[in-house]
């Protein structure tokens, strides 16, 4: 028991550490740009005087921004105060509303396409020429070949759906729609690969129950699909909002980069940074616990 | 005479990594364990044991494939254990392997022809004429039809397959083959064929053979001497026809050959004995690897005859010389022996 | 207990046409019987045996032929497939061959580990990797018919689920440690890749006879085991023959060992059976009557030391002659030995089983002129 | 089987021709005289029907088709430029983390997870938030970002062939790791696998290329693109597509962009698929 609770330390210790780092990462990559560091710089002034040397904004040493962003990072996970926007209000209300909206499209968008393309690849896998079966899965192919922009556009000005429940429903089902194609293509692969083993063959010898053999490795493979298309789903919740408006982070990402309001924007990327670093330790966690099969290292 | 490979004290230690309920266990693997020898110029050095007694990795390990854990490789008296890829490759054309399965070491997409041509091309053969040459010398040695040549490895036969391959290693002109399990899963017709060929390369090329093979049956034919290993370790080094002259060795040795000759042979013979080889269940590796003693002791029916004596316990055995040449490593290798009856 | 095979064809699909891998198997298995299927890699045995149970191995499958299956208490399952479909139709069908190789799995599936047990070869990488030994095997214990299980109804056994959870082990156990295993918990505790390749052949044994078959069907169960491991395995299926009235069949390249655990042998080639018999006439090198392939590999069998090696039999599976017998072209009697009027009756026709001893049948046309002479009275 | 797969080839050779002329049509800038006269005297945002003169109409002060032919352009251009990064960095990764454990094997792993992590679409918007950037710029940001898909593919596949003694034999056999990896592992082992991830991205780049001019993101002059000419018809025209049978009222502008995206999408994905299939097919026979 405590080698096990010392050994799930010590995983989320190394995970914290490269949020930390990716975090870090990101704020360098911001203060590249000499605008930034000038929003910066007066954020400093206004809020944190204490931080801000003497002399033009221009002139001050990288230092200072770094025990700024040190401070930042403080208030942040201490006080829950992501800063100040111009009207004073707090930035933490990112986290709030619209994080919980874009997370929400994004997991329900997520759990609708993996739900159908498993339907699909189990239709599929289980009658492999019916023909119904066939023009089914390959008309939701077809369909999934329409891109965000399309399906909203059709949404929008065909039907005329915007009112709230079931244009929700509408983004869930384009957001989806977009992912639909290439998780029907992975499953599809990695079965068929699973179905040419041979222990797929014992067990089809053995009469076994199929269904219990390869929940392990079927899961295991979804995990991973699920895991590498969050990024996109994510990315293309944000075009949707837009396009939808929606109020959630991907329009106060366009307002953001309309208004070159940096502060926002670094709330933004970390909140999208944990986000996605949650899905990945999740990932591993899955992969710990479903594949029990050894790694040999030289 | 002055040996091509010299062997000395080789170990490699494999980690391996598994999950278990929420856990990770590491455990590591001694693959090859302490193993010495040498190999004489133009001979056939035969390595047998069970799959999973390290004699691939010890293969490997001599072509620079697998970098051992520590001890030495003396080729040509030169220690090669620590050399780089780029650092082996002028010594690639003195020693070539030939692999256990022969489909998978070939390009699937490229004729028998493209094959021995890029294996001639790295023997400096550029001329196109010399090429063409070279290329019906080698179908020549090693009997393969010419229409072969245009066909894809998959349209082969297994017993083309090793042909292809051992064409395309003979076009670097090696020195010194080691051929990891050349005969296993043919059938006996080709598996004959195969044999005979390689005979007949080793009598007209003057290389030397390291054969790692399972079947003693075989290897008790061709080779000059045999190695016997276990659990990574070597246990007996039988000279050419001493096997059993002199009725000493490793109770190993006894079960391999009576195997052997008991799948060999017509008459209905009762096996029961060999239920102590069945492997069982240990912590951590697949085959019993005892921390002090013998490590065979376990499965050996001598050492249960003679009332499990503590020398076998406590003591790890040497190797002792039995008659000439013939070393086995065991504290009985003759039980009738009147010297090492237990106390 | 009986597999009754009569006349079987198997088709391929290759590219638009069919190609025939194996044709006309006809053998029947009796009770308490193990039948040797023997012959070289390429030769259709294991394809053969894949598609009488419908394992989709080749697609389509039996085209011609029948398979029948009696059990132990006289129920006969008729485990015709395509040939079914063909004799209704006429034909093939073109596109829906999917579809009936699974109409041929589920037709197999309530014989499938309850009364036919299969090990395919290569046995370490049939178990399943993800699973445990315990809860792969204990599926397969659970299988052994239970009239008090059966009784108490789904609930019954929901709520009893613990206590029927450590009879199966219990008996998982027994089945174990018969098998040799010193220590089974561990082995129940064990993931297949903590098993060497012996242990995980005699596991996948284990898991064959979990059910309490009354055939079982071993797949090259020899390649890719150690001598040693080779041996045992002879030791354990004999012991098993003795103590289960278990009858089955198996394949195998190595005609020693096969020789070694079975009463009836067929020797198969290009496809087609050519020799089928008591194990003791076929392998004996004293018995008068053999197909010359059957010699032809008897000679290398037999031959410890290294020798030449005689001119091989071409495998015709693909290039098979128009008419006449299909070996004539490598046949060393037919060579040799023959003179032109004999040649000409091997070139003109198949030549067709004749029983050379009882149950003994060669499917040669020297022993059909013997045959023919004794009718008449020389 | 075969004939199967040559009626397939066929439609979609028929449908890369079209999108091929349309391309080389845009990049000669040739256009009949009629088209390119426009009545100056209408009004920017509205949408004349189809006459003689123009055979798509007038939108924007330009002819419909004119449009079209010249955004046709822009979605390979941008395609193309995409691919550049995507290919080279998505081979290097994939090489590297092929390799033998060790620290240049670690290096390209982790840089395949960080890269992995970014939602990608996220990442373009923040670096048009920070710096201003030009479109062409982002798209080969977007190839960069994207390569990790391929990195991982090739990774699999390396691994599979390691597992199969098949690189550790051309190593012994001496085969320079060059020559290995160009030679055998590219080209014979991967050439489907790279092709149809080729194609999977342009058509994912022709996408982001319209999603990004969609939002008006990235600065550009004398611009035109599919994502734009659907901005300007949705944003400003505000026609509906339904009504089309009803009425005469088509917004072609905006059907004409979203039929093409379609397309695209459905050409390179079928072709994607089909080279996979070909790919799958051979690995069949082979092993």
């Amino acid at each position: 028991m405590v080698k096990r609770i010392r050994q799930l330390g010590r995983l989320f210790l190394q995970a914290g550490l490269l949020l930390l780092a990716v975090i870090t990462v990101e704020y360098a990559l911001f203060l590249i740009s000499p605008a930034i560091r000038e929003d910066i710089a007066a954020y400093i002034q206004r809020h944190v005087p204490a931080l801000a040397p003497g002399g033009e904004p221009g002139s001050w040493p990288i230092l200072v921004y770094w025990k700024f962003y040190f401070y930042w990072l403080g208030e942040l996970f201490f006080k829950g105060s992501a800063g100040y926007q111009a009207n004073g209000e707090n930035l933490i209300y990112l986290a709030g509303a619209p994080f919980r909206q874009t997370l929400m499209l994004a997991l329900w968008g997520l759990a609708l396409a993996t739900g159908l393309a498993s339907l699909l690849v189990f239709l599929r896998q289980s009658w492999p020429d019916k023909r119904p079966v066939s023009w089914l899965v390959q008309s939701f192919e077809a369909l999934s070949g329409v891109h965000y922009i399309i399906f909203c556009y059709f949404v929008l000005y065909g039907l005329n759906l915007r009112r709230p429940p079931l244009a929700i429903l509408i983004l869930i089902i384009a957001l989806g729609n977009g992912v639909l194609l290439d998780i029907v293509h992975l499953l599809e692969t990695e079965i068929n690969e699973i179905r040419h083993t041979r222990y797929y063959q014992g067990i089809r010898a053995r009469g076994a129950n199929r269904f219990r053999h390869l929940a392990r490795p079927v899961g295991l493979c979804l995990t991973r699909i699920v895991y590498t298309k969050f990024p996109v789903v994510l990315g293309g919740t944000f075009i949707v909002e837009f396009i939808m408006n929606v109020w959630a982070l991907g329009l106060e990402t366009i307002q953001a980069v309309v208004k070159h309001d940096q502060l926002k924007l670094l709330v933004i990327t970390v909140l999208i940074t944990i986000v996605v670093w949650v899905s990945t330790v999740l990932n591993y966690l899955a992969k710990w616990k479903l594949d029990p099969r050894p790694v040999v290292r030289l | 005479m002055q040996p091509v490979i010299e062997v000395q004290n080789l170990s490699k230690n494999f980690t391996i990594r598994y999950r278990e309920d929420w856990r990770v266990y590491t455990y590591s693997k001694q693959a090859v364990r302490n193993v010495s020898f040498s190999v004489f110029p133009g001979e056939i050095l035969a390595i047998v044991g069970e799959s999973g007694s390290g004699k691939t990795t010890l293969g490997k390990m001599m072509v620079n494939l697998v970098r051992p854990s520590s001890g030495q490789i003396l080729l040509n008296g030169q220690p090669v254990q620590r050399l780089s890829q780029r650092r082996f490759q002028p010594l690639r054309h003195l020693i070539q392997m030939v692999f256990q399965n022969p489909y998978a070491s070939l390009n699937p997409m490229m004729t028998v022809r493209e094959h021995l041509e890029e294996a001639l091309r790295l023997a400096d053969v550029t001329d196109p004429h010399a090429i063409e040459q070279e290329i019906q010398q080698l179908t020549q040695l090693v009997k393969l039809s010419p229409q072969v040549l245009t066909e894809y490895p998959d349209q082969l036969s297994g017993g083309e397959c090793r042909r292809v391959n051992l064409a395309r290693i003979l076009a670097r002109r090696p020195r010194i083959l080691i051929l990891d399990e050349p005969v296993a899963s043919l059938d006996f017709a080709i598996k004959q064929i195969i044999v005979d060929l390689l005979l007949e390369l080793h009598q007209k090329l003057g290389l030397t053979y390291i054969w790692i093979s399972h079947d003693l049956e075989i290897v008790q034919a061709v080779a000059h001497r045999i190695l016997v290993m276990f659990d990574g370790e070597i246990l007996e080094e039988i000279p050419r026809d001493g096997s059993r002259r002199d009725g000493c060795g490793h109770p190993y040795t006894e079960i391999l050959f009576t195997a052997a000759h008991r799948l060999h042979t017509w008459e209905q013979e009762d096996f029961s004995t060999l239920g102590a080889v069945l492997p069982q269940p240990t912590a951590g590796t697949t085959m019993a690897s005892r921390e002090r003693g013998c490590r065979f002791r376990s499965f050996c029916q001598r050492y249960r005859t003679i009332g499990r004596p503590k020398l076998c316990r406590e003591t790890p055995p040497r190797f002792k010389t039995v008659s000439q040449n013939h070393l086995v490593r065991c504290h009985f290798p003759w039980i009738e022996n009147p010297e090492v009856t237990p106390k | 207990m009986d597999l009754m095979v009569e006349g079987v064809s198997i088709a391929l699909q290759r590219g638009e046409e069919l190609a025939y891998p194996a044709r006309r198997i006809s053998f029947t298995v009796k009770p308490g019987e193990f039948l040797g299927l023997v012959g070289e890699s390429g030769s259709g045995k294991s394809l053969t045996m894949l598609a009488l149970l419908g394992l989709e191995s080749c697609s389509p499958g039996v085209v011609e032929g029948r398979v029948r299956y009696r059990s132990e208490q006289g129920q006969l399952y008729p485990l015709e497939g395509l040939s079914h479909y063909v004799r209704w139709h006429g034909g093939l069908p073109r596109k829906r061959t999917a579809a009936w190789q699974r109409t041929v799995y589920r037709r197999m599936k309530p014989l499938l580990g309850r009364r036919i047990a299969i090990i395919l070869q290569d046995a370490h990488k049939t178990l399943n990797p993800f699973l445990r030994i315990e809860d792969q095997l204990l599926e397969m214990v659970a299988r052994q018919g239970r009239a008090d299980a059966e009784k108490a109804g789904w609930w019954g056994r929901w709520r009893q689920r613990r206590s029927i959870h450590q009879q199966l082990r219990q008996e998982a156990l027994r089945l174990l440690k018969a098998l040799h295993f010193r220590d089974p918990e561990r082995v129940l505790r064990a993931y297949p890749h903590q098993l060497s390749g012996g242990m995980a052949q005699r596991v996948s044994l284990a898991l064959a006879l979990a059910s309490r078959p009354e055939f079982i069907i071993l797949d090259e169960p020899t390649t890719g085991l150690d001598v040693t491991l080779q041996a045992a395995l002879v030791d354990l299926i004999r012991q098993l023959k003795q103590e289960r009235r278990l009858s089955g069949i198996i394949v195998s390249h190595d005609l020693m060992f096969v020789g070694k655990v079975t009463e009836r042998m067929a020797i198969m080639f290009s496809g087609e059976l050519w020799e089928i018999g008591p194990t003791h006439n076929v392998i004996h090198p004293d018995f008068p009557w053999k197909h010359p392939y059957t010699s032809y590999l008897l000679s290398f069998a037999r031959q410890k030391r290294r020798g030449s090696a005689g001119p091989a039999f071409q495998n015709v599976l693909w290039q098979r002659p128009k008419q006449g017998c299909p070996l004539r072209k490598s046949c060393p009697v037919y060579l040799h030995q023959l003179d032109m009027e004999q040649r000409r009756q091997c070139d003109s026709a198949d030549p067709s089983p004749v029983p050379v001893f009882p149950e003994h049948y060669i499917r040669c046309w020297q022993y059909a002129w013997e045959e023919q002479k004794h009718a008449a009275g020389y | 089987m075969k004939r199967n797969a040559s009626r397939k080839t066929g439609l979609l050779t028929a449908g890369l021709a079209v999108y091929l002329l349309l391309v080389l049509w845009g990049s000669t800038g040739w256009f009949p005289k009629s088209w390119q006269q426009v009545p100056s005297r209408m009004p920017i945002y509205q949408y004349s029907p189809p006459s003689r003169e123009h055979p798509l109409g007038v939108f924007f002060q330009q002819d419909l088709l004119i449009t079209f032919v010249r955004s046709t352009q822009a979605s390979f251009v941008a395609g193309t430029i995409a691919l550049l990064p995507f290919l080279a960095l998505g081979t290097l990764l994939g090489i590297a983390s092929g390799l033998p454990a060790g620290f240049a094997q670690a290096l390209a792993n982790r840089t395949i997870d960080v890269l992995n992590a970014f939602p990608r679409f996220v990442v373009l918007l923040l670096y048009t938030g920070l710096f201003a950037a030009n479109l062409y710029h982002m798209l080969m940001l977007y190839g960069l970002i994207s390569a990790p898909k391929l990195a991982e593919l090739l990774r699999g596949r390396i691994d599979q062939l390691r597992r199969e003694d098949f690189i550790d034999s051309c190593v012994a056999l001496g085969l320079p790791w060059w020559v290995i990896v160009r030679r055998h592992i590219l080209w014979h082992h991967s050439r489907h696998l790279i092709l149809a991830q080729t194609f999977a991205m342009f058509a994912m780049a022709i996408f982001m290329e319209a999603s990004l001019s969609y939002l008006n993101l990235g600065t550009r002059e004398h611009y035109q693109s599919w994502g734009l000419m659907l901005n300007y018809a949705t944003s400003v025209s505000g026609l509906s597509l339904f009504r089309f049978p009803l009425s005469a009222q088509f917004n072609l502008p905006a059907a004409l962009p979203a039929l093409g995206l379609l397309s695209v999408t459905l050409l390179l994905v079928s072709l994607s698929r089909y080279w996979e299939q070909q790919d799958r097919l051979k690995m069949g026979r082979m092993f």
